[in-house]
């Protein structure tokens, strides 16, 4: 075969290009360590999503240390959960999986991007070193309301961020003069003790307990309210957390009115 | 004419890349200019193109060079 | 040999020589055009909805009109063409007609029939009276699911290009029986290498809708494996791309030099060209997966090795066409370094559509390349730069040269001249500049985040943060381009239409192809051994899928986790909807 | 359209052939294409891909930390 000089330097660059790409791509996966989407994750059946150890309750969860994990189920047309917060400094393990046909997962402007194929868990790790927000959408045509398919994912500053969830329980209606309480769940979510305060507002009247629960732990608080010092009337009460609020009103009525409703 | 006016509109069409592309090499710099400055610029560089196509040749070799197309 | 058989020819259309062969070469090119005219008014459509500037149809209605745009144009539209030019290329260079013509129209009616019940279960999506659903867009994953007769057309216009492969086999067993000693001329084995990879990797899509997605459709079996019907798609998906481009390539080694006054550089270079596509299209196909969970990062690793060196023949190939060209252009009294480009035959639009098809190509090359990047595939990955980069390479490298190739022949198979080389020579350039415009704007929006495959990508929690200008920007590019493609198509069918109906049939040219500086004496006789180069295809298919698609079927099951078949419409599941409403309420 | 054939060779004014014809106009066309290849390479990878984090990391990550 005779091929010309021009074209053998020609064939020799060409083979250098191809290299040098192999090498760049190959630099990506051992000097900033980026990592494929791998069968890591093992395969789920779609139908059992709700009864899995991971996915049967999505969301953020704390596994120690700045790592969290994420689990999400995408299906159409939205994720669970659409809003997804994650402290600043952290180091995030996503878990997604598909409930019906395959979608992707994908945060808008970074490289964190998934096909999630129904059967199969996609599995990712990242870092999220400065507080932002950024849009999650589904790049993979999922059926008519495709494009409506979205999330959100805020990364807080670390000392703004937490997995204390608040639920309180409360009458809505008590009779003057008889005693009631606001009872309140704290959990923590985290896997680091949590030490705060809550804090009861109700009327003039305010009440302070300080709360110590253990990493994964809950605290229950009961709140006596004196309803004599209320009067009759509505009162809106307002039980914080650091940043978590839970309000309600609490109706005084007259006893003859009715009954002590405790619902 | 120095090029065929077939190889005159080529060198137009294939202008159109490099006009668009300007702007986002610019901003690199920190220049952003509008659409209308890219326009106005993408014209000008076209219209410099065909006074240089246009302009009677001034030498033997340009004469030469049309003959063919 | 090649030489003598041009001067036998000099002054005969391709209609003079094989008039039968021409008409069937005729309905397959008209085909083509009828699939272009269609595909390519509902991706204006689809442009200027996506875009905000024209919104007429439903949202819902989109997918149907890109599932409709996505077949018509990467499948009808190339295929129908590839199938004419080829039937051409086979006949001409061998100098013989097809073995029996009656085979030739019954695979080309088989296409047609698979095309026209592909056509109607899409249209179904739109029309109520129709009662298919096929809004699957053309890579139809499970479980998304289609009626049976979307899957059995397909399968029909998959046939049909098997046998019109086997066509052209039994032309070139026929000549070969009459010309034993002789090397296989370079355009039949162009399409010959073309068609040998086309079974390879048909293959996986046929056993993919045969034992999979056509039974699942009509209830006999129960479920699917996602992943795996996913990966046979793209075994099929990749080489696909490369079966379309290949009519291109032989254009660009056939004709270009011959439009520009020289001869091709290397026939021998061709040949191994041709070698490499056969050997390498196939086992790449999980570079379309990269971000696919179930697939090992090894397997993505070795088809993205596989994927870098399927570049080399078309580098290779970047220097062989443009250094014909240059050899043109000197011998039509090109002179200096670059001064030669003058030289060329700019008027002629045959030649500007596919040289400036060719540059287009340079420049997908590069957006394929970063495709092909793995781990830089998080970027890009299903977002607007890789629509981008397809309407570079099919939309451009692949349809302007055709829509070039077609002003030389049309005129051969039918025998009457071009209407009019301006509005050709127009029509080319104004493809080019709105493909700029278009292709241009997709790329830069894909860098941003902005997906592909997306009806209405305006979103209620954020915005698109482009680095350059603004999303309105992007949009009024995109739209701006998608018209003037629009204009440039309807310039073309124009000319097409004219040209049928001219009663000029003077002047026109005879149907030859260039020669070769450096003949195929000049390569080894290996090159011609089809049967190696297939078994190598082979075992490096089998090094490439077997163990990824093993552990696939191992993980997920060979019919999957009982899947049930979605067809995601909004008024065919409101149940759905409203779990997903709930779900996502607190 | 018959000078798509007919004009190239009435038009040729002198025969090369495949010794003598040395291609350097493509050598130098080849030769911008590589570099633009390198460049926006190079630029794709390092400036818009890897700018254009978080990235997903994986296992590795820690290797290189103990390096």
């Amino acid at each position: 075969m005779n091929i010309h000089t021009y074209e053998k330097a020609w064939l020799v660059a060409a083979m250098v290009l191809i290299v040098g790409f192999i090498a760049t791509i190959t630099y990506g996966a051992v000097g900033p360590g980026i990592a494929m989407i791998d069968d890591d994750a093992g395969s789920i059946d779609p139908n059992e999503i709700s009864d899995h150890e991971r996915f049967g309750e999505t969301g953020v969860e704390h596994l120690g240390g700045n790592e969290y994990e994420v689990n999400v189920v995408a299906q159409a047309w939205s994720y669970s959960p659409s809003e997804i917060e994650v402290p600043a400094g952290s180091e995030v393990t996503f878990y997604v999986t598909s409930r019906d046909v395959t979608h992707s997962f994908t945060v808008v402007g970074t490289n964190v991007n998934t096909m999630v194929v129904p059967g199969q868990i996609s599995e990712m790790t990242v870092q999220f070193d400065e507080p932002g927000e950024y849009g999650i959408l589904c790049n993979e045509y999922c059926g008519e309301g495709h494009h409506t398919m979205e999330g959100l994912l805020t990364v807080v500053p670390e000392d703004e961020f937490d997995l204390t969830e608040l639920s309180t329980d409360a009458p809505r209606e008590v009779e003057a003069g008889n005693e009631t309480t606001i009872n309140a769940t704290v959990s923590n979510g985290m896997q680091d003790g949590l030490e705060t305060t809550a804090t009861l507002e109700i009327g003039e009247q305010q009440y302070e307990r300080d709360v110590t629960i253990d990493g994964e732990g809950s605290a229950e608080l009961t709140f006596d309210v004196d309803t004599d010092a209320l009067g009759e009337g509505e009162h809106d009460w307002t039980l914080t957390v650091d940043d978590h609020e839970e309000s309600g009103t609490l109706s005084v009525v007259s006893g003859t009115d009715g009954g002590d409703t405790n619902e | 004419m120095r090029i065929s006016k077939g190889a005159l509109l080529v060198v137009i069409a294939v202008l159109v890349p490099f006009v668009v592309e300007f702007r986002t090499a610019l901003s690199w710099f920190g220049i952003e200019l509008s659409v209308l400055e890219s326009l106005v610029l993408g014209g000008a560089v076209v219209l410099a193109i065909v006074l240089w196509a246009v302009w009677p040749p001034n030498g033997n070799a340009e004469a030469e060079l049309s003959g063919p197309n | 040999m090649e030489v003598t058989r041009m001067s036998s020819t000099a002054s005969r259309t391709y209609l003079d020589q094989f008039p039968a062969e021409a008409k069937v070469i005729k309905a397959a090119f008209w085909s083509s055009f009828m699939a272009l005219a269609i595909g390519g008014l509902l991706g204006l459509v689809q442009a200027l909805h996506r875009t905000d500037v024209l919104r007429f149809i439903d949202p819902a209605d989109y997918y149907t009109v890109l599932t409709a745009h996505g077949v018509l144009l990467a499948i009808t539209f190339t295929i129908f063409f590839l199938v004419g030019i080829f039937t051409w290329a086979v006949t001409t260079s061998l100098d013989r007609g097809v073995v029996d013509i009656r085979f030739t129209w019954a695979w080309y009616i088989m296409m047609v029939v698979g095309t026209i019940l592909v056509g109607v279960s899409i249209l179904g999506g739109v029309v109520d009276a129709i009662p298919t659903y096929a809004d699957v867009l053309f890579t139809f994953y499970a479980p998304l699911q289609a009626h049976p007769a979307f899957y059995v057309g397909l399968v029909l216009f998959v046939v049909g290009s098997w046998l019109a492969g086997a066509d052209w086999f039994r032309t070139w067993w026929a000549w070969r029986k009459e010309n034993p000693d002789e090397r296989i001329p370079l355009p039949t084995f162009m399409a010959l290498t073309t068609t040998l990879f086309w079974y390879l990797c048909t293959l996986g899509v046929a056993l993919s809708i045969l034992v999979f997605l056509l039974p699942w459709s009509l209830g006999i079996v129960d479920s699917v494996n996602p992943l795996l019907t996913r990966t046979l798609f793209w075994y099929f998906g990749h080489a696909v791309v490369y079966f379309w481009l290949m009519p291109a390539y032989m254009m660009w080694y056939i004709m270009l030099p011959k439009l520009s006054g020289g001869k091709l550089f290397s026939d021998p270079l061709a040949r191994v060209v041709f070698v490499l596509f056969l050997l390498l299209s196939t086992p790449v196909g999980i570079h379309h997966q990269y971000l696919d969970p179930g697939i090992a990062e090894g397997y993505k690793f070795i088809a993205m090795t596989n994927t870098m060196f399927l570049l080399l023949p078309s580098l290779l190939t970047a220097f062989t066409v443009v250094a014909s060209m240059e050899h043109g252009a000197r011998q039509r009294g090109g002179t200096g370094y670059l001064g030669w480009l003058k030289a060329l035959p700019w008027r002629d639009p045959v030649f500007t559509g596919m040289a400036l098809a060719g540059l287009m190509f340079a420049a997908a090359g590069f957006s394929g390349m970063i495709n092909a990047g793995m781990n830089i595939n998080y970027l890009v990955h299903n977002s607007w730069w890789v629509v981008g980069h397809f309407h570079l390479t099919v939309g451009t490298a692949v349809a302007l040269t055709f829509m070039a190739a077609a002003y030389w022949f049309i005129p051969q198979v039918t025998g009457k001249a071009l209407w009019s080389r301006q509005l050709a020579l127009g029509q080319v350039l104004l493809w080019f500049v709105g493909m700029t415009f278009m292709s241009n704007a997709m790329h830069r929006s894909g860098l941003f985040g902005m997906p592909r495959r997306t009806a209405e990508p305006q979103y209620q929690g954020f915005n698109f943060e482009p680095a350059v200008g603004t999303v309105g920007e992007i949009n009024a590019q995109v739209a701006l381009g998608a018209v003037l493609l629009t204009v440039a198509l309807a310039m073309f069918l124009l000319n097409m239409v004219l040209t049928s109906f001219n009663d000029d049939s003077d002047s026109l040219p005879a149907n030859t192809y260039a020669g070769t500086l450096s003949g195929p004496e000049d390569s080894p006789a290996v090159l011609d051994n089809l049967k190696l180069w297939t078994a190598i295809a082979v075992v490096l298919v089998i090094v490439g899928y077997t163990l990824p698609l093993a552990s696939i079927v191992d993980s997920g099951g060979l019919f999957g986790p009982d899947i049930s078949g979605f067809q995601l419409a909004i008024e065919t599941d409101p149940a759905l909807v409203l779990e997903s409403v709930r779900e996502v309420m607190p | 359209m018959a000078s798509a054939t007919e004009q190239s060779e009435t038009d040729q004014v002198r025969e090369i052939g495949h010794e003598e014809y040395d291609p350097i106009g493509t050598a130098i066309l080849i030769g911008i294409y590589f570099l633009i290849l390198v460049l926006l390479w190079l630029f794709m990878y390092f400036v818009e891909f890897l700018g254009n984090g978080p990235t997903v990391v994986g296992a590795l990550l820690t290797v290189v930390g103990l390096a």
